[in-house]
Order: structure tokens, then C-alpha cells, then sequence
């Protein structure tokens, strides 16, 4: 019998694999295709104060091994998802983290005020996305600044509040360090890489936003590089991301540091990738005699 | 009970009826059974997204459904030289498709890969005992496709062709014309007529205002760039309005890719 | 008729076809399988002041779309260069650059002092290799070493000099400013993307150096976003390269706003593929009646 | 002239001669005709970077090789399921192979995927009118390969399992030491004579000191994971002692993949 059970910090998770967020909406959607209490949990689509419309459309440019979106956080905003999505989400029978993005610095704040009176079971600070012009990829970027949205955002509630690095930086574990210094409960990373696909014929970005993130696996080298980075340097717990598609891609992740992973574009292809990657990631530990999955996190042998 | 999403399927049949079009037949007792005219799958085609078709035919008995596809770029090309025997990954059937109960003729109007998807409607209209009437517009007769088929199927059939050599010279809102000017002298009952169109956005454009103009009910299937295909990514967004009347986001996806044409913001 | 000829400031190129430093040799080996005056340069392998043997194998891991190397600067030294090297390499008819990599600030003047009095048609500073541990990294992402080295350089020759950058940084183009202040003729962008492969098996980095540089079309969605913004800040020429496999990808890059560009990882898998994108370039262009291939240079329509 | 390193060949035959290896012959006339034993191929094997794989044995009349593959991660099983018929690209003939022509014996030392180039060794000494000795190591008869084909190739064979199920109880190791020691006993001239090894480190190494203690000259076939297996990039690196003894970088792929045993810094 393998335990397939992890914490991260003190909110305990079934398994280690959480959907990422903008990959799986709230649920409703996937829900339909397999028992989400399968899987460890599942990050909301990336919640702003008001709701947003996003960015124009084409918002998706595909590439050799992944792909690039510009949403721009649409989403209902997070006093409609407090009262007409969360409800749900938490009856799915996995832990439930809400996924939020500030424009401005106090916004990061007063969504987490209004969480804190629900069950949620973590707060996840985007600072990173790469598709809002005048938004919070300053944020991700700036080590003091990620450290002063993480304390604003601490001293108003006691969910455990996760902090998601963005990849575009010189150094991502001085980003992780100020998240930790900032009192963040763990790090999650990474979010996409900043890209761009022209069409040649029209001589005009695919993305009608030009530039978009990047994600899927031709991401996963860099991730898997600045989950070790992060790993080595910080004390609080690392959720890793970028490029997951199967068991061996979450392991991967794991044994470079992570206590439990998300996953995100391989849901767009397989719409049941995270039940799958649970099912595969239990035989493999079976097979390889791993009774407790948590303990490969971190055990890689650097030469 | 959860809904079994993704298939393997195996092609059992492969037609090329030009250089630039290919139709695949596939084995899937599910899909066949559960689609519905509109509706579309999400198939792999050796590139990293799936490429969203819509649904052809189905035939429901034997458990197969077609699709018709255009070669555009790399991913269409790798499905149309995939031969019978041949198993790929396909997600579906996704969306909604057209709804066509409550009417008691529909006029397919399409154009370009449009066509496809319509045959279908007009499968089930006739299985239905609704009255179908296919306009269809094509470049030229050489780039025509599926005529005979629908001349087999709908109750009645218009072609147009830019190049002028079928029925009708010019676009497939010229044939929507004179088919509404027909039905309008003929003194037919509007009400439970349905103009279904799918094809370049300028022929649904023009199909709705025809269709408002002359008091039909028109629903139209819209094309967005996709990744997921079932709700989750939000990238195939197109402006809707509301019931209230204001501008909000649909899914191409999930809640399309069929519209009613009055809620769409062209 | 097609000109594909390009300039780099003052150097004209045949056409904008450059081998990319390190996926080349120093030529001979290519020589073999086709006419190098067929294309417009070669970038020769990362030099330095001393003979190094570089780090220890495995210096590659395969990933999804491309690869990681840690060959860590393995070359014969400058002087060695200079005198059995550089004379044939100046025979092949296209013109030749010299890659150059210091461990300390002082030594990329003194290559240069010593390359100013050869026949080299330029010199390219590789301020960016992630596979050397006390090297050179750290001058690339250090915006005011990257002005102070290049002004060095520019101070003892003439010659062109081209300032390659690293992707591995919050703001490219705040460092392709500092190459333009301290002189830069040209940038040339980007080098590696610092990555990790973990065999789970063994649980151990699959390259013996852990990290590595992470190339091939997997990093071309960055490489092109790079450039185009590199492109937008900057009034000197752009050299654009990563992940460049054919035509099209290599027209994308000078559509982005490159004069002209390298094609590395390529090289790896088809051994004539600078000769081949060329030619289809060529093609593209005779197809499409561009006249003069140097007229696509950052013609991208931004939404 | 240049000379062409790409070619798109097609699979003439496939043979699978148990679970964990086959046999692939690929029409080349090219390379058939100019490839040296021990030289390699590299391989598109549907994955980014190719696969290097020895050259088992060539028909030069009919322009045939063949390469013997075992089963080992993804790269090789997709190219374990190519069926005859198919066009695969790879470069070759590529490396530097056994310099054999200055010997008059050659005793071919091998173990796991190692036999398969070593098989080529003893085909060209057939061809050339060398003493050809095999020694093979097999896990067990049952994984043992090719032992007919050297059986009718080779002047002499000598086979060892760990299993001890076939003629020599152990590893090549232990066969080798025989034939050598019937070769002294049979007072046979050892100048010109070549062990030249190839398949596990230890092995060769083994195989290496074994003849450095009879005086016999050794060649190894050493393996790297390789990129462009070229030249120029320089992954695939091995440590060998320059001709003033000091320690350089070869690289396998094209000062290689064989080395005079001397050479090699273990
Ligand atoms: C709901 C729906 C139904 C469709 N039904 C059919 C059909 O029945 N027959 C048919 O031939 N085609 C149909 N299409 C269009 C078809 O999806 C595209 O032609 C196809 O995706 C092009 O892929 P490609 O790799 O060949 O082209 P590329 O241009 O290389 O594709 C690049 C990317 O753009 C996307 N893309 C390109 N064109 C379109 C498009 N028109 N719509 C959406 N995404 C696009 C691709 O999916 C891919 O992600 C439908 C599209 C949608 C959204
Ligand atoms: C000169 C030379 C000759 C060879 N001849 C043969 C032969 O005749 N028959 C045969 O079965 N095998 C031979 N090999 C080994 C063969 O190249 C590897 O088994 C193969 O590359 C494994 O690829 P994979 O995708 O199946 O395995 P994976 O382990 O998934 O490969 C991952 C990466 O590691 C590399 N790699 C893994 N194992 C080796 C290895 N042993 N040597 C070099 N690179 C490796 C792969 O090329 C790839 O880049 C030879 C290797 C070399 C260098
Ligand atoms: C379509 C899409 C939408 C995304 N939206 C969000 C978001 O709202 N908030 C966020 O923190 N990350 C968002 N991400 C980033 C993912 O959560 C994840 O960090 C990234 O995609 C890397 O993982 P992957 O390669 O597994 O997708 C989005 C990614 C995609 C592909
Ligand atoms: C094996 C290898 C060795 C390299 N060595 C060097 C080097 O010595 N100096 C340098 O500036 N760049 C070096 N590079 C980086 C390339 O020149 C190029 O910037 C990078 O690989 C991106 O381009 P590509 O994707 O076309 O390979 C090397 C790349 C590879 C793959
Ligand atoms: S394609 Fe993902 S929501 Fe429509
Ligand atoms: S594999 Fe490139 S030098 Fe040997």
C-alpha cells in the first residue's frame, strides 16, 4: 500500500496533484468527466477584485512542445466566486485554493479579507501573470514588493497563503526568498514563460495581446531547474509546476524539491490528465516499493 | 456515473473527394449515438493542441460518424493522410449544436468548411420530418463538395458559386435570397422556419441580417482558436450579448459554438 | 531575383544565415557536407584566454523539444585559435566571428587585443554562459558589467562587436541598452535557457554539471518575444537565434526585428541545416516577391 | 565534392529475434558500400535528438546494412516497431571503426548490444582473409544473440553466460582468458594479432588488461551519450592520453567511437 499523501505546511492533501489555475475553471466543467475527490486539489482560476473580461481574441498561439495564452484573467470576480462558486468547489472532496491577482497592491489584501471568512483551504497569490499590460507582473519581478504583498496579505488572514513565482526574473529563489520573508506558507512556480509566436504570412502575432505565457512541456526543463533552485534556498514548503503531463513529469518535479505539484496545459489535451497522473503516479510507487510518495520530495541526488 | 470524454478511435473509412478536402469515418458506437448536428470532437493531430471538427454525419446504427475536413495547415494535413485502420485520440461530442426542435423547416445556409457540419442538420431533419433546404456557396463547381448528398438528403438544395457555374452565380446569401423570396411568395408560414448557418463570418453576418430582415429565427456556428474544447481555458472567447442586453464573453467551446444570431456581436 | 543580403552595421552578409557558436565547431567538420560560402557566417566555438577541457560528461540531456548541454567551454584556447583555426575558418568564403568568454572582466579585452590584429570579421562576447560556475554568468545579467566589458572590448579593437545576451534575466532589454552604452555594434540574443533534466530512475540531474543550457525549438517562443523587445529598445542591429530549425522560424526571428540570425541546435540534428534553411528561404522569398530578404527586418504588425 | 551524411533510407527487413532486440536492414547504397566496422549510424528515432547505433553488418552488392538494437527507453522502441516499408533518416557512416588491416587474428570481445558492431568485424575478416575469433557474453543462452551467425562467420567461437548455461560459465572476460591462453599454449605468433572490444566499460577494461598482459594490441568501441555525432559539438567527450601522455578530451563520436585500448583513460 503506498501512501500517496502530502502536506504542505499544515493543510494536508489526499495526493499530490492539484490542478493549476486557468487550466480547470472551477471544476464545473471537469467535474462531469471524472470524480474531481480523485485528485489532491484544485487552484480557481485566477480571481481580481471586479470581474474582468480579459483580453481579445485569438488568446491562444500554439507552439512545438506547448503553448502560449492571453486570457488577460477573465474571470467572474471574486465576490460572485465567493458566493456562487466556492460553495461548490468545496463540495468536491479536494482541498480548494483560491488563485488571486491584484491590480493594484491593496487588492491582494481585501480579496483575502473576504476569503478568510470562507473555508477555503489556501490563497494563492498570482504575481506573475504575464497577460494584464498594467498589472501584476511588477509585482513578480520586484523581491521587496513581493514581500510586502505577502506581509499585506498575512496580517489579514490565517489561511495558508501561497505565494506563485513568475520564471521571467534573473534570480526566481531571491523572489522565493522574499515570499518566505514575507511570511508565505509555501511557493508555488512556475507561472508561464513570457512569449511571443508570429504568423509569418500575415506577419502579425498570433496572440492578439502579441505577447502571451507560455506553458505546457517544452516549459518543463526551466521549471524543473528553478523548483531545485528554490528548494535549495528556502524553508517553506515548494509547489512545482510547468509542463506536467504525465506521472514521470510530476515525479521529476518532486524528487527537485516539491511536496506536491499542479498541473495545468496537459489538462487542455487530456481533460483527464490529473486522475490519470494519480492512477500512474500510485503503480509507480508500487512498483519501484515507495510506500509514502512525500518522501521522494527533494531526495535528488545532485553529483 | 462520470461521461467517458476521450476515445480512440479507429478510421474505417477514408474519402478524398478533392486535393484540398478529406472525409474520415470513424468507429465510435458513443459518439455516434450522442452527437448532435453542430456539435464537434477535439482531435489529435500530432501537434501539441487538438484541432476542433465538427461532426459531418453519424450513422447511428453501425456506430460511426464522419467528418469532413479542409487542409489549412500542418495539423489538417496530418489528419488527412491518416488511412483506414489507423486509431487517434478524440475528445467529444463537445459544445452545442443546433437546436432545431421546435421548427418545422430549416435552411442550412453554408459556405468554405461550413458545409460539413450542416450536412448533418440536414440528416436529421430528414430522419426528423422537418423540411430542410441546403444553400450551400462554393468558389467554383471544381471546389464543390458534398452536392450530391445534400441534393439526396434535403428537401431541396441551392448552390451559388463565385466563379458563376453553378445555379446561382455569386455568394450563398444571393442563393439565401432567392430562397426566402421563394418561401416569402409562395406565402409560406415563417414562424417555424430556422436559418442554421456555419461558414465564413461574413455569410453568417449576412445570413442573420437576411434572416431578421425577413422574420426568421437564425442560429449561427461560430470558429474560435481552442485549446481545451470543453470550458476550462477560456482562450475561444466570442462577445455575446446578454439576456439583459449587455456584452459578455461565450465560449466558442462549451457554450457555442452554436448561437442564436441575435445574441452574437459580430 | 532575391537578394538575401544582409548588414550587420558595417559587415554585409551573403545572406542572414549564421552557424551559432558552439553547434559548429570551428567548421571543419561541416565542410564535409557542404560549401560554406553558401551561408552568410559562422560564430566559432566559445573561446577563452586559456585552453579548457570543459566540464564532465554527460554533457547533454534530451527533453521534449530540444536539449540541455553543459560542455562548459571546452576549446583550444585563443592563441591556438588564432593560429591554426582562424586562417582556414577565413577560407570558407562567409564571414567569421569569434566567440569569446572570460573568466574575469579583464580577460574579454585582452581576447580581443589579441583578435584585433587577425583577419576576423568580428568578435561576439559571450557574457551568458550558464555552464561555467565561476564564469561569466554573472556579467550577463548584470546590466552595468555588461556596459563596462563591452566598453572595454570596444576600447582595444575595432572590429565589430556583437554582445550575445542571456535569456535568464528579468529585463533583456535593459541589458541590450547597457551592450548600446557601452558600444555594442550589435546584440545577438539568446543564448541558453538555464535548465535541469532529473533521470527519476536514479534520481540524479541527467547532465553531471546538475544545470544546463537549454536550447532547440522549445525555447523559441522566448527567443522570439526576446528579440522583438530587444528590437524595440535598441537602435543598434539584433542578431536573433534559439530554437531556429528551418525558414520559417528563422523569417520569424528577422520579422521580430532580427538583420539577421544564428541557427544552432539544428546544426545537431541536421548536420546541413544552415545550407537548407538558406535555400528554402530563398524559396520563401521568391514565392512571397520579397525582393530584398534585409526588408522583412522587424516589419511585425503588433496588434 | 561534398559528401552527403543524410539519408533517407528505407527498411527493407525487420527481424525480432526475442523481446528485447531487433534487427533492422536498411537500403543504403551508400552507406553499404563505404561503411568500416565499428563506424555508426545516427538514427531519427521520432524524439529530438538521434540515436547512435553501431553498424552490424553490410551487403555491399545487394546495398543493404543492417543495426542490431536493444530495447532500452523511447528512442529505441520506436524504432523497434518500424515496419519494412518505412523511411527512416540517419547520418552515417559515421566515427572512426577497428583499424584491422595490419592484423592477421582478430579475437572480437563483446557483451550486450556490443556484439552487434563486433559482428561486422568478423564479416570483413571473413571477407579480408583475418583469423576471425569470436568471444561473446550473454546473460543466458536465452538472451544470448546472433551465436549462429558468428558460428558461421568467425574461424573460432567462444561464448559465456552468467547463467552458466552455455559453453563458458561467467563473463567474456573468462572466454577471452581461454582463447588467449590457447593461443600461447599453441605457441601461435601474437604481434599481429588485435583484441578489439566492444559492449560494458568493465568489460572492454578487462578485455584491455587482459591484453596489455599478453602483449597483444586491444582496440574499445566506447559509448557517449552524442548529439550531432559529428563533430562539433562536443557532448560526447571521453578522457584519453595524447601521445605525450597528457590527459585530453576525445570525442567519441568522431575521434572515436574507437580507441586504441592504450589510449583510454579507464
Ligand atoms: C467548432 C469548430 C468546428 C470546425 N469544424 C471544421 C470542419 O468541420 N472542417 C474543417 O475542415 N475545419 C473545421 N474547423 C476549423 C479547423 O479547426 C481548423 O481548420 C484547424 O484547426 C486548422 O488546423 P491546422 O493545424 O491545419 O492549421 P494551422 O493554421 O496550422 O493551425 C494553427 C492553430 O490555429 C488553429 N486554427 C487555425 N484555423 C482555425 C479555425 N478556422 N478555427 C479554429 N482554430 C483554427 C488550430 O487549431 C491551431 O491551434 C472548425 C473549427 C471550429 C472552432
Ligand atoms: C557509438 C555508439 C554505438 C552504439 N551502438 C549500438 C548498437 O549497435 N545497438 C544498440 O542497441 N545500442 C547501441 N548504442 C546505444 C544506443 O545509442 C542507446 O541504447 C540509445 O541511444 C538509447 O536511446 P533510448 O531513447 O532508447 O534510451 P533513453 O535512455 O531514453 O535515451 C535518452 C538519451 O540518452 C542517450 N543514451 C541512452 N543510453 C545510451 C547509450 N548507451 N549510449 C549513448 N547514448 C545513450 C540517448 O541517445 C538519448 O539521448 C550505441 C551507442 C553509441 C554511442
Ligand atoms: C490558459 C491558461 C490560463 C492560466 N491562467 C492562470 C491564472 O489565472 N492564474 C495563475 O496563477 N496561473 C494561470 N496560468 C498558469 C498555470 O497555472 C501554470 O502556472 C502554467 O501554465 C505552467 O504549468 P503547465 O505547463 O502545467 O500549464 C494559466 C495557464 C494557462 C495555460
Ligand atoms: C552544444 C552547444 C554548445 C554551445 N556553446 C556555446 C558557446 O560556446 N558560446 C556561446 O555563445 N553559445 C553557445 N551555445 C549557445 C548557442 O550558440 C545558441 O545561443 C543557443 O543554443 C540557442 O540557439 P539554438 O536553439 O538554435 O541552439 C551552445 C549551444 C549548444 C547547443
Ligand atoms: S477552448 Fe478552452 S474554453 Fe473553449
Ligand atoms: S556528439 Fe557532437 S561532438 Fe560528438
Amino acid at each position: 500500500m503506498v501512501n500517496l499523501g502530502v502536506s504542505i505546511g499544515e493543510l494536508k492533501l489526499k495526493n499530490p496533484v492539484i490542478a493549476a489555475s486557468g487550466t480547470f475553471g472551477f471544476g464545473r466543467e471537469m467535474e462531469k468527466y471524472y470524480d474531481l475527490s480523485n485528485i489532491g486539489g484544485i487552484s480557481s482560476k485566477g480571481l481580481t477584485i471586479k470581474p474582468r473580461l480579459g483580453n481579445d481574441v485569438p488568446r491562444v498561439a500554439e507552439c512545438d512542445a506547448g503553448m502560449l495564452n492571453s486570457v488577460g484573467l477573465q474571470n467572474p470576480g471574486i465576490e460572485y466566486f465567493i458566493e456562487h462558486e466556492l460553495p461548490h468547489m468545496l463540495s468536491y472532496g479536494c482541498v480548494v485554493i483560491a488563485n488571486i491577482a491584484g491590480h493594484q497592491f491593496e487588492e491582494y489584501a481585501d480579496m483575502a479579507k473576504l476569503l478568510d471568512k470562507t473555508d477555503v483551504d489556501a490563497i494563492e497569490l498570482n504575481l506573475s501573470c504575464p497577460n494584464v499590460s498594467s498589472g501584476c507582473m511588477a509585482f513578480g519581478s520586484d523581491a521587496s514588493m513581493i514581500r510586502a504583498v505577502t506581509e499585506s496579505v498575512k496580517t489579514v488572514t490565517n489561511k495558508p497563503v501561497w505565494v506563485k513565482l513568475t520564471p521571467n526574473v534573473t534570480s526566481v529563489s531571491e523572489m522565493a526568498l522574499a515570499a518566505q520573508d514575507g511570511g508565505a506558507d509555501a511557493v508555488s512556480l512556475i507561472n508561464t514563460l513570457l512569449g511571443m509566436v508570429i504568423d509569418i504570412e500575415t506577419r502579425r502575432p498570433v496572440l492578439k495581446n502579441n505577447a502571451g505565457g507560455y506553458s505546457g512541456p517544452g516549459v518543463k526543463p526551466v521549471a524543473v531547474r528553478m523548483v531545485n533552485e528554490v528548494f535549495n534556498s528556502v524553508d517553506i514548503p515548494v509547489i512545482g509546476m510547468g509542463g506536467i503531463m504525465n506521472a514521470a513529469d510530476a515525479l521529476e518535479f518532486m524528487i527537485a524539491g516539491a511536496c506536491a505539484v499542479q498541473v495545468g496545459t496537459a489538462n487542455l489535451v487530456i481533460p483527464t490528465a490529473c486522475n490519470d497522473i494519480v492512477i500512474s503516479m500510485e503503480e509507480w510507487a508500487q512498483n519501484h516499493e515507495v510506500e509514502e510518495i512525500s518522501s521522494l520530495t527533494g531526495c535528488l541526488r545532485r553529483w | 456515473m462520470p461521461q467517458q470524454i476521450e476515445f480512440r478511435c479507429q478510421i474505417v473509412k477514408r474519402q478524398q473527394p478533392n486535393a484540398s478536402f478529406v472525409i474520415l469515418t470513424f468507429a465510435s458506437p458513443e459518439i455516434a449515438s450522442l452527437a448532435m448536428p453542430g456539435q464537434f470532437v477535439n482531435i489529435s493531430a500530432d501537434k501539441f493542441l487538438r484541432r476542433p471538427i465538427g461532426i459531418m454525419s453519424v450513422d447511428r446504427e453501425q456506430g460511426l460518424f464522419s467528418v469532413g475536413i479542409r487542409i489549412q495547415g500542418e495539423g489538417t494535413l496530418n489528419l488527412s493522410v491518416l488511412q483506414p485502420g489507423h486509431y487517434v485520440s478524440l475528445l467529444g461530442p463537445l459544445g452545442h449544436g443546433f437546436k432545431l426542435d421546435n421548427y418545422d423547416r430549416v435552411i442550412t445556409v453554408g459556405g468554405g468548411t461550413g458545409v460539413f457540419p450542416l450536412f448533418f442538420v440536414q440528416q436529421y431533419c430528414q430522419e426528423h420530418g422537418i423540411e430542410g433546404i441546403a444553400v450551400c456557396g462554393y468558389r467554383s463547381a471544381a471546389e464543390s463538395i458534398l452536392t450530391e448528398e445534400f441534393t439526396k438528403t434535403a428537401c431541396a438544395v441551392s448552390f451559388a458559386s463565385d466563379a458563376g457555374d453553378m445555379t446561382i452565380a455569386g455568394h450563398a446569401g444571393h442563393a439565401l435570397a432567392g430562397v426566402i423570396a421563394d418561401l416569402i411568395e409562395k406565402k409560406a408560414d415563417l414562424s417555424r422556419t430556422l436559418i442554421a448557418a456555419c461558414g465564413p463570418k461574413i455569410m453568417m453576418r449576412t445570413a442573420a441580417e437576411q434572416a431578421a430582415a425577413a422574420g426568421i429565427s437564425c442560429q449561427v456556428s461560430l470558429e474560435e482558436r481552442m485549446a481545451c474544447g470543453v470550458g476550462v481555458c477560456l482562450v475561444c472567447v466570442c462577445k455575446t450579448k446578454g439576456s439583459d442586453g449587455e456584452i459578455e464573453n461565450s465560449r466558442c467551446c462549451a457554450d457555442g459554438p452554436v448561437f442564436d444570431a441575435e445574441a452574437v456581436v459580430w
